[in-house]
């Protein structure tokens, strides 16, 4: 297969969280802000593209009844090591995403890809299919976080954003920063933005289509 | 004879009565208590009123026109119902840029998002309410101060936030109630609050109307007053120093406006009689549970959007009597 | 009384599926008809309380002795994913239309955040054995309430025309952030 | 290796094999067997799930396939020969060939041809209107023109042309899967064999009246006069209850029919133009691709 | 409080235009179309040809079957063709057209005015003469009448309801009747009940007709077991089951039918149609037919031939005004709007209502409301808007578990719904396609 | 390569190959992340006092102090001057009133008992609203809102609504009072542990 393909299909087309509707908890968990939608993004695609790796790997070698405890053992392995680094390098994003990462074991995204992909492609494929597949993920949450973020506290990658053009044009101003529609970053506003945001790609997609 | 006749199955006549015809009416019985909340809040609110009717009608035209390509039908009267259930359900001293969003919000999210008129789940005026008190605590929860009748820039808390919060504080009750308008202010609506929840003797003038005309049954406002009545007074009976008397409940906040206006919306409410009962009783427990323990000092909105929630299962598991059910009589 | 704010605190204030954000696949994917809702409801209950219990036990008796606490989401997950798939074989004798009914989901439930999530939670809460069980009933008693009113509404809207673009999953997820922020009026209650 | 490694493998791996066993053993205990072809099959089909092969769904198409373990009177119109082998290669078995086939709308009742006589004011869906009435016009057996067919199609295959108030086919899109045939209370489309080039004759109309009467109806409707019987070489239109039908099994595509046809019920389409009729033809049919 | 059935109903506006109109004889047509199916149930088969020669009285089509019955001939003259004519639905249908020649009757018939009172034949004898007389129920369902006699074994009826509700506004047709003809509705009721052997009969007659009950009472007295009943006015009051509930309490449980409850329910014109046939020898072949509507010049109630096209109707009351978009045959809320005025009267022909423009189109559909109004005047306590989804939606199996069968079609759905949704319009389909299922599993 | 077939041998071998292999990087990760996690376990804590308090040369010994009626006790980490002298003290305190339950909060105080700074280490109030604290108390261009500065003896740490001189969070009153619960509770400790009198060697309950 044409391993561009393969690899970008991930970001619109098979998007997982856009179109596949995959992995919702993280999804709609971990977006409260930008940088926390990137994080978890990422550290989910090394998940997923190492997993990938080892499973395509020794598919030929788990027979089937097992298959699947197999996977996940595999997937639980890189999902702790994550969960190690990122304690260890940035305990800060570790913090906030608190549940979530050991939670990556059991995104669907991640098994799914495992079975539907790795376990019956090659080494190659799997890897690209798991980057490509990982960074729509981690695209999907942080333009879900961006969303989330600028409505919710105006502001984007903790950047403010009315603050941040006015310092731009005069870097004395002092600028009381308001609040956003805190919905946004509480429960509720994680639902409808994904809900708007999917309709949205919904359309996109039957337009070009 | 060579005439084009019409054909149609039948029954080839009709009520007459229309949806146009029963959203007016509704205004028409709002109408005394917005009024009295002009008077009393003066033009702010009179601004809050027309920004948030006009900005449901304008969305509710937009999305019609452009986005679902269908006819608008915003003559039809339930946008400016729920644009004046908006007004009526925010200080009247809030900016205008928020009631918009909270319009924008209603239509939008609570209404077109679900396809229109009668197609959405959730009470369309009270999903903008919420959405703006969680995005705007600050703002929705101050309110003018009106106890001087001339509104004056200070802001005062309304009855139910007065005893909550001391509660809170550990304050005795006694102590409180000192601080809050006697009920015939309640009654007559001398108090702050937001626009609709003033005027308790209006709102029933409307619901008498309502009941006359046949647009609703009493079934819902009365079940969802009861329940709190009850529930409160005996809370009240248990432990009069921790919890206000059922009058004091029935009488503040959105209760009422809540009771005859917003829970009695046919598109979210049950079908059935007994479906409108449970479906009241539900929303009167929520409301004293979240006013007696919950964060936020007035409930009847959360409680109407839960029990919103309910209504297709209600739906679902309460039917009617259907004829033939049960073989009495059998000879 | 620890036990009722357990309960309350799970079910409607930190709802697991609305404000936790656990287990939205099955919310989202189980949710369109109230009898699979049910089931659904069921299976999740049993697998939860399970789960935790074994999970409970293996955190306390196993790992925290030998110092291995970040075995932790590995041990959890593989025993999580046995159970599941023991309940899977036995159902499918005992009670093929139970089976029939939530055979596809079932390994959804392996994959479902609410199982690995409460198990984890039980332990970074400290919670004892028997809290750990009540909290666990009541996170399903969440998931059920939430999963089976969004089933009703679904239900229902299947039904209406709701507008092409937000058909489907979109408007589920509209649906379930109005059903979450109506759930935020009970915040504050414990 | 150090202690807490040890460990580390120790547990995980007791627990790796206490699980496999205990799997292994509840596994024999409880083992159901569920032919692994039905899920290959399963994964064959198109998953259109649309339900032209006649069974709920392509899950139960493929589960009656596997218990039947033949493919008589089975196939997936979506998929076509093409999956049918698939399947069939996965069954052992022979995969029927199947002409491809097109939907065709046999009625020509445009309002031009067919006067308005009332005004049917009820639910502009066919069902409904065909349950309580014979339509707008005097023929009971014509289009009715409320687009059922179009809804029920599922791969963008067939549209109302406002203009004649007629459905119209696009043949590409095509997969002969059904839907409409079953959802046209008057019976009017039928499932034709494809010819080159999406070429066809067919008798536009159903109308089974007497010639007077249907004549009266309908301008185009064919009054069953039997020309075209007599001047067909190839035994393909049979002529019954006043209407002629073309066998598109049998049809040759010799044009001989359509000119005798005293009302024109006889449609040929996607044919080059004649050179001399060109112009009017234009106007009337879209010129083929 | 008067008696009426417990919930549902609605009241439209009654508009008894002609009641106080005489029965007058309608002139005879130039050619009469009978058309071989006016009852529910097989169609009768045809037994003359073309050419024949016919009386007024003779059979011409003979009963297909149990649930079927004969037709007669309702003009004298030459069968000119047998073929098929436009209906009410707009389908052609076959029928017996013939020109008509004279008004030759047969001998038999007794055409006097004389009271006959002496009852002679047994149960059977009546039974049998209705089914040869081709009597149907001339309330609107056209059922034929001996089946109602003849209950399944192990049901026996022990009250026998004779519906003088007529709760359909406009029509006048039975109120004239039991007017000008009580004496002989009462002997129809003593027949009915010899051939049911039950001891009691009730006549049900809604409020808005005192003069008739008046009447009928007093009749009554003289007639053992008969008695009349006053009801409420509300529509569907004349609905089978609803007068069933109202006169006795009873409820016909869902799906079963009338005589489960030891009920049967006949026509006042019904009632006066056996009267004719058995003591007369005179079968069914001319019915009562209201010709109304607020724009027509002389709104009146006529005897009219079977088969006699519907436009000499309405020329006899004054032609057919300018401002007319619909005309119904029935009443405007169960009836059926007809296509053309060419099509001819049946027997199930109670009554002509010409609706003008401004009235007789229907208003544009909404986006329901969900208000519920439905369901409140529903009087066989179903959700119409749920049917009306289930149906649009192709839901047949929720459809039937949430009693579409039970649905009898009397429009006070459609009627009351303030998005002038097109209610019962899908519930009929529902019921359609329900049916269809329910038969294809048997 | 055709599959394995799943025989109970096959199936033995091959989970327990896979959790092997797993088990033993994981132990290998392990071992290596573990220094850096106690570090950066350790680094947040120095960060947090750094932050809150004034430049200072060293730490001196961490003290741990259960207060009257607490329930669970403070952690004090002095901080010396180039002399091995108390300069300030960083405290580690908590409330367990905040909007959703525990909250904790390392601050600053120096040698006369006015606060330098404060840093919130964990909490669980709603992003938005109580949430603010962490920088809310901190601006100290607004005089009624900050706690930067001040002495808790002489200026009414708690929120104006109580009557005191802080103007809390809007709309957040709950989650303000519970961090200035938090703040008052680590000046009384301190208060306590040096009775007054600035000495590090003359402190009550040392109970750990
Ligand atoms: C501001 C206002 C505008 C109204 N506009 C209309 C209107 O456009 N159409 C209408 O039918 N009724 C309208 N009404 C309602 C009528 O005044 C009256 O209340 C209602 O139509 C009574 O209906 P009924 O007599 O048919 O029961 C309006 C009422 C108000 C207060
Ligand atoms: C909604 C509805 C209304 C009816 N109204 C009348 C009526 O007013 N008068 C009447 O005689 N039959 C009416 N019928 C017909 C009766 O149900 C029943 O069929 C009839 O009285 C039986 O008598 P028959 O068989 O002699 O016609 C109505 C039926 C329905 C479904
Ligand atoms: C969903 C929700 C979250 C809240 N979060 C907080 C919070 O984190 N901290 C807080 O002090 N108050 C919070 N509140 C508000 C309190 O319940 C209470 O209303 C407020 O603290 C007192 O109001 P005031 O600050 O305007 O006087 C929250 C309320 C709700 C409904
Ligand atoms: C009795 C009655 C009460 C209503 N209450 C509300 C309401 O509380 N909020 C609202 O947005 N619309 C209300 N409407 C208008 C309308 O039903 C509502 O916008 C629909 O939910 C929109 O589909 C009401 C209508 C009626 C007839
Ligand atoms: S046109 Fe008819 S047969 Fe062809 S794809 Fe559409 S529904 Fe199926
Ligand atoms: S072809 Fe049939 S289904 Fe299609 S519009 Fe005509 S009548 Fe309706
Ligand atoms: S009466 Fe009409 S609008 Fe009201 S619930 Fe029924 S269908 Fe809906
Ligand atoms: S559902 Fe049927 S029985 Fe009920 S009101 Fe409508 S038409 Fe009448
Ligand atoms: S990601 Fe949580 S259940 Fe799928």
């Amino acid at each position: 297969m044409n391993q561009w393909k393969n690899f970008s299909k991930g970001f619109i087309k098979e998007n997982p969280v856009f179109i596949l509707l995959l992995g919702m908890c993280p999804t709609l968990g971990t977006t409260g802000s930008a940088i926390n939608g990137l994080g978890m993004g990422l550290a989910t695609t090394f998940v997923l593209v190492m997993s990938n790796l080892v499973i395509s790997l020794i598919k030929n070698l788990i027979p089937d009844k097992v298959r699947i405890p197999a996977f996940i053992v595999v997937i639980a392995t890189f999902v702790t090591i994550v969960q190690m680094v990122m304690q260890a390098f940035v305990p800060a994003l570790y913090e906030s995403l608190g549940l979530f990462i050991p939670l990556i074991v059991v995104n669907c995204i991640v098994l799914g890809r495992a079975e539907a992909f790795a376990s019956k492609n090659t080494v190659l494929s799997s890897v690209v299919d798991g980057l490509g597949i990982g960074l729509g993920f981690a695209f999907a949450l942080t333009l879900l976080g961006s969303v989330r973020e600028i409505l919710g506290s105006i502001s984007i990658f903790n950047w403010k954003i009315a603050e941040g053009f006015a310092k731009l044009f005069n870097p004395e101003t002092t600028f009381a920063q308001g609040d956003g529609m805190l919905v946004f970053i509480l429960a509720p506003g994680a639902f409808i933005a994904l809900g708007f945001l999917i309709a949205i790609i919904n359309r996109l997609n039957k337009t070009k289509a | 004879m060579n005439k084009t006749l019409t054909i149609s199955p039948s029954p080839h006549i009709a009520q007459g009565d229309s949806v146009q015809k029963i959203m007016y009416k509704v205004i028409f019985a709002l109408s005394p208590a917005l009024i009295w909340s002009f008077i009393v809040f003066g033009l702010p609110a009179i601004f809050v009123t027309a920004t948030s009717v006009l900005t449901c009608l304008i969305a509710e035209w937009l999305i019609q026109k452009f986005l679902l390509r269908t006819t608008p039908s915003i003559k039809d009267g339930s946008a400016i119902l729920t644009g004046i259930l908006l007004a009526m359900n925010v200080p009247g001293n809030i900016p205008l840029w928020i009631v918009i969003i909270g319009a924008l919000v209603s239509i939008g999210i609570g209404k077109m998002a679900f396809g229109g008129l009668g197609q959405n789940v959730f009470n369309p005026a009270l999903t903008g309410r919420v959405f703006l008190l969680i995005s705007f605590p600050v703002q929705m929860t101050t309110w003018p101060n009106v106890t001087k009748t001339v509104v004056d820039a200070t802001t005062e808390a309304t009855p139910l936030n007065i005893i909550k919060e001391g509660l809170k504080n550990g304050k005795p009750l006694t102590e409180l109630t000192n601080q809050i308008p006697d009920y015939t202010d309640l009654f007559f609506g001398n108090l702050s609050g937001s626009l609709g929840e003033i005027s308790t003797i209006l709102l029933l003038l409307g619901f008498g109307y309502m009941l006359i005309r046949k647009v609703i049954s009493w079934h819902i406002p009365v079940t969802v007053l009861g329940t709190i009545f009850v529930f409160t007074g005996v809370l009240w009976l248990a432990n009069p120093d921790r919890f206000m008397d059922p009058v004091f409940h029935i009488l503040t906040g959105g209760a009422m406006l809540g009771a005859i206006f917003m829970a009695t919306d046919m598109v979210t409410s049950p079908m059935t009689k007994k479906g409108q009962i449970i479906f009241s009783i539900g929303i009167g427990v929520i409301t004293v549970c979240i006013r007696t323990w919950g964060a936020y000092p007035e409930g009847i909105s959360f409680a109407i959007l839960i029990m919103n929630a309910f209504t297709p299962l209600i739906n679902n598991y309460i039917k009617p009597k259907r004829f033939g059910e049960k073989q009495n009589g059998k000879a | 009384m620890e036990y009722i704010i357990i309960i309350i605190s799970a079910v409607l204030v930190n709802n697991i599926v609305l404000t936790q954000f656990l287990g939205i696949c099955p919310f989202l994917g189980v949710s369109k008809k109230i009898d699979t809702a049910v089931g659904m409801t069921g299976a999740v209950a049993f697998v939860m309380v399970l789960a935790t219990i074994v999970t409970f036990l293996i955190q306390h008796y196993l790992l925290n002795p030998l110092n291995l606490a970040y075995l932790q989401t590995i041990t959890f997950i593989l025993i999580i994913a046995s159970l599941v798939q023991l309940v899977e074989i036995i159902l499918k004798k005992v009670s093929p239309a139970l089976y029939q009914a939530l055979g596809v989901f079932l390994p959804l439930i392996t994959t479902n955040c609410a199982i690995l999530g409460v198990a984890i939670l039980v332990i970074q809460k400290d919670f004892n054995l028997m809290e750990g069980v009540v909290y666990a009933i009541a996170n399903a008693i969440g998931f059920g309430l939430a999963l089976i009113i969004f089933a009703g509404l679904r239900e229902h809207l299947d039904m209406q025309n709701v507008p092409t673009g937000l058909k489907g999953v979109p408007i589920a997820l509209i649906t379930a952030g109005i059903l979450a922020m109506a759930f935020m009026g009970f915040s504050g209650i414990v | 290796m150090s202690e807490p490694l040890l460990y580390t493998v120790i547990i995980l791996s007791a627990i790796g094999i206490a699980a496999a066993i205990i799997l292994y053993l509840v596994a024999r205990k409880f083992h159901v067997y569920e032919d692994p072809r039905i899920d290959q099959v399963e994964e064959a089909l198109p998953a259109a799930n649309c339900g032209g092969c006649g069974y709920a769904g392509c899950r139960a198409f493929a589960e009656a396939i596997v218990k039947d373990n033949s493919l008589d009177d089975k196939y997936c119109p979506v998929g076509g020969n093409e999956v049918m082998e698939k399947v069939a290669s996965i069954m052992g078995l022979e995969a029927e060939q199947k002409a491809p086939r097109t939907a065709v709308v046999r009625c020509n009742g445009t309002c031009e041809h067919r006067p308005q006589t009332h005004n049917y004011e009820g639910v502009q869906t066919c069902a409904i209107a065909a349950l309580n009435y014979s339509g707008e016009t005097d023929c009971q057996y014509g289009c009715l023109g409320f687009g059922d067919c179009c809804t029920v199609c599922d791969f963008d295959a067939i549209h109302m042309n406002p203009e004649t108030g007629l459905p119209e086919v696009i043949d590409e899109n095509c997969v002969a899967c059904g839907a409409c045939v079953e959802a046209c209370p008057r019976d009017l489309i039928e499932l034709r064999k494809v010819m080159p080039k999406y070429r066809k004759v067919y008798v536009a109309c159903r109308n089974m009246d007497k010639g007077g009467p249907a004549r009266k109806a309908c301008k185009v409707a064919c009054i069953g006069c039997g020309k075209c019987e007599e001047v067909c070489k190839f035994d393909a239109i049979t002529i019954s209850n006043n209407l002629a039908f073309i066998d598109s099994d049998k049809c040759k595509l010799c044009r001989k029919c359509a000119p005798v046809c005293p009302t024109n019920a006889i449609i040929e389409e996607n044919f080059p133009p004649p050179k001399k009729k060109q112009a009017e033809e234009k106007e009337s049919k879209p010129a083929e691709a | 409080m008067l008696k009426t059935f417990k919930y549902g109903g609605v009241h439209p506006a009654e508009n008894k235009l002609s009641a106080g109109k005489a029965i007058e004889q309608l002139p005879l047509p130039k050619k009469a179309a009978v058309l071989v199916s006016q009852h529910i149930g097989a169609p009768s088969k045809v037994v003359v040809a073309k050419g024949d020669t016919v009386k007024v009285g003779q059979v011409i089509a003979q009963s297909a079957g149990f649930v079927s019955t004969n037709i007669h001939a309702p003009v004298s003259g030459k069968v000119l063709k047998i073929d098929t004519v436009t209906d009410n639905s707009g389908y052609k249908k076959e029928a017996v057209v013939i020109n008509v020649d004279g008004d030759e009757w047969l001998d038999e018939i007794d055409r006097s005015d004389t009271l006959e009172t002496s009852i002679n034949l047994d149960a059977k004898e009546i039974t049998d003469k209705i089914l040869q007389s081709g009597i149907v129920g001339l309330g609107g369902a056209t059922f034929p009448t001996h089946v109602k006699l003849m209950p399944p074994s192990g049901m026996k009826a022990n009250i026998l309801l004779i519906n003088g509700v007529e709760c359909e506004p406009f029509l006048t047709s039975d109120h004239r009747l039991m007017l000008e003809k009580g004496e002989e509705i009462l002997m129809g009721t003593q027949l009915l009940m010899k051939a049911l052997k039950v001891k009691k009969a009730v006549i049900g007659i809604e409020r808005n007709k005192p003069d008739a009950i008046k009447h009928l009472s007093k009749l009554a007295t003289k007639h053992e077991g008969i008695s009349v009943c006053p009801l409420k006015v509300k529509y569907p009051q004349g609905g089978e089951k609803q007068l069933i509930k109202a006169v006795t309490g009873r409820e016909v449980p869902s799906g079963a039918l009338p005589i489960s409850v030891g009920a049967v329910v006949n026509n006042v014109g019904t009632a006066f149609a056996v009267y004719e046939a058995v003591m007369k020898n005179k079968p069914l072949f001319e019915r009562i037919v209201t010709v109304t509507g607020k724009n027509i010049e002389k709104p009146s109630n006529f005897r009219v031939r079977i088969g006699t096209p519907v436009n000499e109707l309405i020329e006899a009351a004054g032609g057919l005004p300018e401002d007319t978009a619909r005309i119904i045959s029935g009443g405007p809320m169960m009836g059926k709007a007809i296509p053309t005025t060419d099509v001819p009267v049946t027997k199930g022909t109670s009554g002509i209502l010409i609706i003008s423009e401004e009235a007789g189109h229907r208003k544009p559909v909404e986006n329901c409301i969900r208000c519920g109004r439905c369901v409140q005047v529903c009087p066989m306590g179903l959700e119409p808007y749920l049917l009306m989804t289930l149906s649009e939606n192709k839901k047949w199996g929720k459809a039937e578990t949430e009693k579409v069968m039970d649905c009898i079609e009397c429009g006070s759905c459609s009627y009351t719904c303030p998005a002038n949704r097109p209610l019962l319009d899908y519930i009929r389909y529902g019921k359609t396609s329900v049916g269809q299922i329910i038969r294809s599993r048997k | 390569m055709a599959k394995l077939e799943s025989s109970f041998k096959n199936m033995l071998i091959a989970l327990f190959g896979v959790t092997f292999v797993a088990s033993a990087s994981l132990g290998l990760v392990n071992d290596i992340t573990k220094a850096p996690i106690a570090e950066a376990e350790k680094a947040k804590k120095t960060n947090a006092i750094a932050a809150v308090l004034p430049e200072f040369n060293h730490l001196g010994e961490t003290e741990k102090m259960l207060p009257d009626n607490a329930k669970d006790s403070l952690e004090i980490y002095p901080a010396l001057n180039d002399q091995g002298e108390v300069i300030a003290n960083a405290v580690k305190t908590y409330s367990y009133n905040g909007f959703n339950g525990y909250i904790e909060v390392m601050v600053g105080f120096n040698h006369d008992g006015i606060i330098t700074g404060y840093r919130v280490l964990k909490h669980e109030e709603t992003p938005g609203l109580g949430s603010k604290m962490k920088t809310w108390f901190n601006d100290i261009s607004k005089e009624n809102q900050t706690i930067l500065e001040k002495n808790p003896e002489k200026v009414n740490l708690t929120v104006s609504k109580d009557g005191g001189d802080i103007d809390g969070i809007t709309a957040a009153t709950i989650s303000s009072r519970a961090f200035l619960e938090s703040v008052n509770l680590a000046y009384n400790s301190l208060h306590d542990i040096y009775d007054g009198v600035t000495s590090a060697t003359s402190k009550k309950g040392d109970k750990q």
